[in-house]
């Protein structure tokens, strides 16, 4: 893997661990920032069960590098690793890590919020959000 | 041409897939008229197509042997 | 510890450890946001060795508190908790550590990013940068 | 009054705290003021005043058994 994207790794089940900041962390960085999706226990009225990710594997990694490369263009960061689950990952469970190291903070910031504005519009993972009424594909970036 | 179908998509159509051979050359957006015509009853708003993983144009011309693929509206994170 | 400011505490030398996040994690949360400033190897074209940390520490708390509540008032978030270095931190070393929670992203991310700035200019907490040519006290919000 | 001094102020002064019993009463300006002239070789620029562990207005008075403190620019983070 090259560029600002250094790590990608798709994962079976809840993320756990606390791995992904060293990938970016340096002598170089002022500050490393990372965002952790997690699961809520209710959705638009029910309580949620869990969720069901199915992903498109290989495009997944490619979309990511051109999000990656093009919030490198636009926000002067380090380096950047991303993780997210596939499978079944259960209320309070993270389904998505990423980890952000720059120089200065209000760039980690805005390139951290860009980065996961892009990933829930462009890079083909489903969600089905199951609930006491059943489950239901998610889409248009819920 | 072999069209991989995901979530809703594959989950309505009961297979992952989709195999059709229009006359060439198509558009994407031509292969997806053509789609929607052939299956019906299948949740279409919103949907993409990628070629070789990547999103195509819909005036992008599709090579027969490409990897094709229907991308329902995403929910990652 | 009352509010939307968990927990907060200072502790001698690097931060480690990634208990912070746990402090604000919860079924309501579709997200935390983890912030770490780290001390860089360079300043003004000269090797750091190391930094010095000293707080005003009870005005330091009532301070954070008193940040907090803006913030949170501003930004819907669910939970903040924050820790902060005293004493010698060297080059690598994780300085200050910010963790919230909230339902959305994009408040996360504003919350964080109002917090540090916050924090940068009104804490009372200050750094002596160490290098090759000595030492010297930073301010206004370096 | 006791005001305690920290960082680059307090190294400056070779000490942690000044005591000085300006007239009362006094607002935070004025002692401000006071100290400059008391201490004209310590590094005022930016210099704030915290009573009880809170930042001062200008023309708020002070009490004289007050938590008091000299705040030079701050640098956390």
């Amino acid at each position: 893997m090259s560029g600002v994207l250094v790590w990608f790794a798709m994962q079976q089940g809840p993320l756990q661990g606390d791995s992904l900041r060293a990938r970016v962390a340096g002598h170089d960085a002022g500050c490393v920032v990372e965002f952790r999706g997690t699961v809520r226990g209710t959705a638009r009225g029910l309580e949620v069960v869990r969720l069901e990710y199915e992903a498109y594997p290989e495009m997944v990694e490619a979309e990511l590098q051109r999000i990656a490369s093009e919030v490198a263009a636009q926000h002067d960061i380090l380096r950047m690793a991303i993780e997210h689950s596939v499978g079944i990952v259960p209320v309070g469970g993270c389904s998505v890590h990423l980890a952000i190291a720059a120089a200065h903070r209000a760039t980690a910031f805005a390139a951290a919020a860009a980065l996961m504005d892009q990933l829930k519009v462009r890079v083909p993972i489903w969600k089905k959000e199951v609930d006491s009424e059943g489950g239901v594909w998610l889409g248009r970036g819920s | 041409m072999h069209i991989s179908l995901f979530a809703g998509l594959a989950e309505a159509a009961g297979q992952r897939s989709l195999d059709l051979d229009p006359p060439l050359p198509v558009t994407a957006q031509e292969l997806l008229e053509r789609l929607r015509l052939s299956f019906p009853e299948l949740p279409w708003d919103g949907v993409r197509l990628a070629m070789d993983q990547t999103y195509v144009a819909n005036d992008a011309p599709l090579r027969a042997n490409a990897e094709l693929a229907l991308i329902p509206p995403v929910s990652g994170g």
